[in-house]
């Protein structure tokens, strides 16, 4: 409930409110989270910890019979913005707050062309520099050198745990300033789950992490901050 | 009057073939229907190969043809024939082309498809569209005979099913040419003179039209019960009165 | 007791499918039979070849396989970016509500009787052809071609919907929040991973667009000779078999339609096959 | 920027070819009913005849549409009485027993018995009736009982892919649930499996309906004529709207006619359009109409 | 793997082994389990627990691909029967032994009718009967009160501890003497689950009552007698 008030803030959201048809999910969320620093987002099944994310970069909007009311502003490119403004356009913000979800989802191409797939949809068409930022992003997401040799494979041979990277690797492709990520370790096994957890505490200087999480050693483990959620809003919210 | 013999009667009378009988089939019919709702006539067409193979099959009772049967057909089916009614084929054009007459060469130029602007016939600067009958049709045996000398007909012609829909696709295409049964001609298309004659009733009636023939009605051996009333009912003046109103000449 | 009740029902059952599966192979028996005297006197090739004019003691049904094929493809050429568009608004391009009432219009057109496109097609769009070419009669195969794509559309754009719609929510939910626009979404993700399900559509379309006869026996003339161009009438099998069934049971003009139907039939199975088959390789994807 | 300009063409050309999509049958159906909307009234149906007397069928119909209207209707109910039992049988068939190679055959059977052309069935089934008649009766010719047998088999299709696929969406839990009540496998097809998915089931008949109701192709070669009156038994030939719409199109001989053929293409249209909006409308409801039935 | 073998057991399981196609999911299992007994199976998820039961009503032949070897034995109308002889009849054995999934699963029609449902199936149609034995049916799983008023509303209505009481109830009301419960409470909140908890230990004296259960406590608090599952098959059988 409290409000962290500082400059170290990214992220604002107000009097939050989200419903599926008549169903309310999420009820008068207040919440912040601090710039550079990893935040969990904790609480029972259902509760509406997915729902959330998605208000953060507007992806509900493609949700059949949704509806949100509420105020959710970013710090974006050094200054405060309204997610919800009028002349905000969704695919820029988009590109600004990435997402990754619980289950990895590799597009059915290549290991090379899913990760150049944004710098495709901004339009980046020379290659030399398409090759350089993939590279970039995947030695981010310290999967360079497990695929380096095979960025022509369809991006589904790779394991669950490298296709997790792999979708890491895609969202940093944009250099985002804040990523959102759904249980990212919830499908893998012990071995690819610490090394997720130790590429996203490598990566927290250069972005604002939020992550969705059950486990509650992991959650002690790499957490800055910690936002509960229980009965439709966020309860507490612990700094570490 | 003559439409007594049909009380008390009752039944299906089955009939199809050739498509210039089709109007005054259904004008009989309906007569005959009002008056004895026992009686259940359904005409199809076809054309007249069809009636003459239909009714030898024994799939109807009555098979139309526009051409008489050949001595094959009579002796393979054993047909009765009733030739109730003359006609005669007369090509046609869409009522706006200036074109109204042609020489029989001229026509069959056209047929074969070696004519094939009417620009050279002095209209407007357009394809001749050529129609032509399936080849059950019996108007179109009729026509190829005495109209074309038995000229290859092009194959680049329209193909339609009927008389009927001879005279509405010619009412449609300005640039049309084809061939009905004279007595469907009505304002809708323009008959052509052939060789100076215009064809109307009349002409087949006195001869000058050489394209005549008579319109048939055939069954399989002697017909007997509603078959025969039917067919009867034609050569009464009742019957005789429908022949002419439909455009034909009737027979006796 | 119920024991046998059980067996008694499931007996039922398959001999019903027995019973209905044996239609498809009873009719192609039965065209086959019926077809075979004319197909062993002249050849089967020569039948496919030789050209049509009964009075000359020729059969041969090649003038109306390319009449088919004609008027098939072109109407193809016509449905196909139609439904493309078609299919993208529904997809993406067009809001919600608009995308929702479009396709629910297009579902209702699947609907629309053939015989009144004929109809509507006879007396609006062949005057219409005929003076805007300023030649022929507006009976050719053009107008038919016409006619039978807007007729082919709607099911061609459900066909191509429903392969969008079978795309993995996964692929989906990655490009929207990797900042894809809706047409970017449509090009880069839909359109490759729908691919296959797109051509299965136009190949069961072409199979429409060459099993209808009234269309073609309406609208595009009947003649019996191959077409020089478009604007000349033409005639398909299916139109042939209309026409021709008027003639006697003994003849080789009412066989020669059997042929016809033969052609048909196997085309169809090829069709069939085809989508079976890409159907089955998709699956099989990883 | 390539891609931009690909990107912009594609919304361009989607708007375009939906447009025209629609004009086009703005346009076609537009010119039906302005052309022939004033055609459409009682003596379009009952011509000279009183309504009332036709429809009790105490007198004949001869200028109005009444004839073949009914003729199409009793060649719907008699194709769907033959297509139903054992269009349902044979999805409930392929659905619930079939399996692995006979499954896969039948399946490909389907698959062409439904992409057959319908003239095809209709050559079908007028040459079986000449082989009918000259084997065994005068009296079997093409015929009503002839055109609906083989509007059966063009429909026969719709009814068993839509019965399978309504079977076979049914979850595997909910199959189990009345099997692990110790119903037999037919009492759980009757009981459960059939109720629920009785609306995909009854909304692929509706289908078939609306086939049958614009078949041209079929009974223009297995005894639908031009006259006949009102069809008297399965063995008679009879009339039918769209063979009439095809009829008029082309062999109108007056005016009046014409108006006749636009007035029976609307009313073909709307019930057609009729039957569709049933179909789409029922999918939800009819399974909980019959589990709730008191 | 130690067999019970006194005059007390119910259930005998004889080296059962289990295939989804070639795929083995179950490997010489061979376990007793007693009468009038609770006994629950627990395990890691994904190793056969579900699977098992079905082995015990035969449900498992609906399943496509899957197959099976072993014995298996249930002392059904006081003898002792051969559940997969040629004579049984599987219909009847799964009345006798009756199962109830893990999501609740009313049938799509009434309170009344989905309790009736398994009488209908057996032919009873003397309304009064069963009127009557829905009633008892509904008074043995604790939930008479709560829907005696509503009984012609649709079960779905229910809440979810309220239609896993309706199954259970409508698998009681075939009177069978023995009930298998896959997690029976896995979707439910604390307080319906202790409902449910004392509804099977309240029917224990009329049946034998087998339990697949996740959760350690209840385990716990519930069973006489627990099967562990692993790698397979059974490792432990412990008496409480
Ligand atoms: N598309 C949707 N339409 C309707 N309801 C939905 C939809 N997506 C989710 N819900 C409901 O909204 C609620 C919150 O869902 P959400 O996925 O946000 O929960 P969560 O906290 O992420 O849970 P979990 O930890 O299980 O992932 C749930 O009750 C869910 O059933
Ligand atoms: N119908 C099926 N076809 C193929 N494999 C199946 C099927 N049902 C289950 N399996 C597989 O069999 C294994 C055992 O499944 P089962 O449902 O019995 O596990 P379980 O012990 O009940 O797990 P849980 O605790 O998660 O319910 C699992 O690996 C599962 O993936
Ligand atoms: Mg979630
Ligand atoms: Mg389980
Ligand atoms: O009269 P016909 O149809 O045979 O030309």
């Amino acid at each position: 409930m409290s409000h962290v008030m500082t400059d170290d803030v990214k992220i604002r959201v107000a009097n939050l409110d989200f419903f599926y048809r008549d169903r309310a999910i999420l009820n008068d969320v207040n919440v912040s989270f601090a710039k550079h620093a990893i935040s969990t987002l904790t609480g029972p099944s259902g509760v509406g910890k997915s729902t959330f994310l998605m208000t953060l970069n507007r992806l509900w909007e493609n949700l059949p019979d949704a509806a949100m009311t509420g105020r959710v502003e970013i710090e974006l490119q050094g200054k405060w913005q309204d997610v919800y403004a009028r002349g905000m356009s969704v695919t820029d913000l988009r590109k600004m707050v990435a997402m990754v979800f619980q289950a990895p989802n590799p597009l059915p191409m290549s290991i090379r062309k899913n990760i150049a797939f944004p710098l495709k949809l901004s339009g980046e068409t020379n290659r030399q520099t398409v090759a350089a930022r993939v590279e970039q992003a995947l030695q981010m997401a310290n999967l360079w050198s497990e695929v380096k040799d095979r960025l022509n494979d369809d991006a589904r041979t790779l394991s669950g745990g490298q296709q997790q990277r792999l979708c890491i690797a895609r969202a940093l492709v944009m250099e985002p300033e804040v990523l959102l990520l759904d249980e990212p370790t919830s499908s893998l096994d012990q071995a690819s789950t610490a090394v997720i957890e130790e590429l996203l505490v490598g990566l927290k200087d250069r972005l604002t992490i939020l992550v969705v999480s059950h486990y509650q050693e992991q959650v002690m483990r790499i957490s800055d901050n910690i936002v509960r959620f229980d009965g439709n809003t966020v309860v507490a919210q612990t700094e570490k | 009057g003559s439409l007594d013999v049909f009380k008390g009667e009752s039944g299906v009378l089955k009939i199809s073939g050739g498509t210039a009988h089709i109007p005054v089939m259904k004008d009989v019919a309906k007569k005959i229907m009002v008056i004895n709702p026992d009686i259940q006539i359904s005409i199809a067409g076809g054309g007249s190969g069809v009636g003459i193979k239909q009714v030898g099959e024994g799939l109807v009772d009555i098979g139309n043809s526009g051409r008489i049967a050949t001595e094959e057909e009579i002796s393979r089916y054993q047909l009765n024939l009733y030739k109730w009614a003359i006609d005669g084929v007369a090509p046609v054009v869409h009522p706006n082309n200036p074109v109204k007459a042609l020489t029989k060469t001229q026509m069959i130029d056209i047929f074969s498809g070696k004519l094939d602007n009417w620009k050279m016939l002095g209209g407007a600067d357009r394809k001749i569209n050529v129609y032509t009958r399936d080849e059950a049709s019996g108007t179109r045996a009729v026509f190829w005979k005495k109209g074309l000398d038995k000229a290859q007909m092009t194959t680049g012609a329209h193909v339609v099913v009927s008389n009927g829909a001879m005279k509405s696709a010619i009412a449609q295409d300005p640039y049309g040419v084809g061939y009905v049964s004279v007595g469907h001609i009505d304002a809708s298309v323009a008959p052509v003179a052939l060789d100076g004659v215009v064809p109307t009733i009349e002409s087949v009636q006195d001869g000058s039209f050489k394209i005549a023939r008579g319109l048939y009605s055939n069954t399989k051996g002697e017909p007997h019960g509603l078959t025969k009333k039917f067919i009867d009912f034609l050569y009464t003046t009742d019957g005789k009165k429908i022949i002419e109103q439909r455009g034909f000449i009737p027979v006796r | 007791m119920k024991k046998i009740g059980e067996l008694v029902a499931e007996r039922a059952f398959f001999l019903s499918a027995v019973a209905s599966s044996s239609i498809t192979i009873g009719i192609l028996v039965f065209m086959v039979f019926m077809g075979l005297p004319l197909i062993r006197e002249g050849g089967g090739y020569h039948l496919l070849l030789k050209s049509w004019s009964p009075y000359q003691g020729s059969f041969g049904i090649y003038p109306m396989i390319v009449g088919t094929a004609a008027i098939s493809f072109l109407s193809l050429a016509v449905a196909f970016p139609v439904s493309l568009g078609c299919s993208f608004l529904i997809a993406t391009i067009a809001p919600k509500p608009v995308s929702r009432g479009l396709r629910r219009i297009i579902e209702l057109m699947t609907g629309i009787p053939t015989v009144i496109y004929g109809f509507v097609g006879i007396f609006l769009v062949v005057p219409l052809v005929r003076e805007w070419f300023q030649s022929g009669s507006g009976m050719c195969v053009f107008t038919a071609a016409l006619v039978l794509g807007i007729m082919i559309s709607p099911t061609m754009t459900l066909f191509f919907s429903d392969s969008f719609d079978r795309i993995p929510r996964s692929y989906l939910d990655a490009a929207d929040a990797l900042g894809a626009s809706h047409v970017q979404k449509l090009l880069y993700v839909m359109l490759p991973a729908a691919k296959k399900g797109m051509l299965n559509g136009v190949i069961l379309a072409l199979g429409r667009a060459v099993g209808d006869t009234l269309i073609a026996l309406m609208l595009a003339g009947n003649a019996v000779r191959v077409p020089a161009s478009v604007l000349e009438p033409a005639r398909t099998l299916t139109a042939h078999i209309a026409l021709v069934i008027a003639a006697d049971y003994e003849s080789p003009e009412f066989r020669s339609i059997f042929a016809c139907g033969v052609v048909l039939y196997l085309f169809t199975m090829a069709v069939t096959f085809l989508v079976r088959y890409i159907s089955y390789a998709e699956d099989r994807k990883p | 920027m390539r891609l931009r300009i690909l990107e912009r063409l594609t919304v361009l050309f989607a708007w375009a070819a939906g447009l025209m999509l629609l004009c086009a049958v703005f346009l076609l159906m537009g010119y039906l009913f302005v052309k022939g909307g004033r055609a459409v009234d009682l003596s379009l149906i009952f011509g000279d005849a009183s309504p009332l007397q036709a429809l009790l069928f105490k007198q004949r119909v001869f200028d109005g549409l009444f004839p073949a209207i009914v003729g199409t209707l009793v060649l719907i109910l008699l194709s769907i009485f033959w297509a139903i039992p054992i269009g349902i049988a044979t999805g409930i068939y392929l659905a619930e027993y079939a399996g692995g190679r006979v499954k896969r055959v039948l399946d490909a059977l389907f698959d062409v018995l439904s992409g057959i052309p319908s003239i095809v069935i209709g050559l079908f089934g007028f040459s079986f009736a000449v082989f009918l008649h000259k084997q065994y009766s005068n009296d079997i010719g093409p015929c009503l009982l002839i055109s609906s047998l083989a509007l059966s088999f063009l429909v026969l299709p719709y009814i068993i892919r839509t019965t399978q696929a309504a079977l076979e969406g049914i979850s595997p839990r909910f199959r189990l649930t009345a099997l692990a009540l110790g119903a037999t496998r037919l009492q759980n097809i009757f009981l459960v499996l059939i109720p629920k998915s009785l609306s995909g089931i009854m909304s692929g008949i509706i289908l078939a309906i609306g086939r049958c109701a614009e078949d041209t192709a079929v009974i223009m070669l297995t005894g639908a004529v031009a006259s006949a009156g009102l069809p008297r038994s399965l063995f008679s030939q009879y009339e039918a709207l769209p063979f009439y719409i095809y009829y008029i199109s082309s062999q109108y001989s007056n005016p009046d006619e014409l108006m006749q053929g636009y007035g029976a293409s609307i009313i073909l249209l709307s019930l057609c359009a009729l039957l569709f909006a049933v179909a789409y409308g029922i999918r939800k409801g009819l399974s909980h109409f019959i589990f709730y039935r008191p």
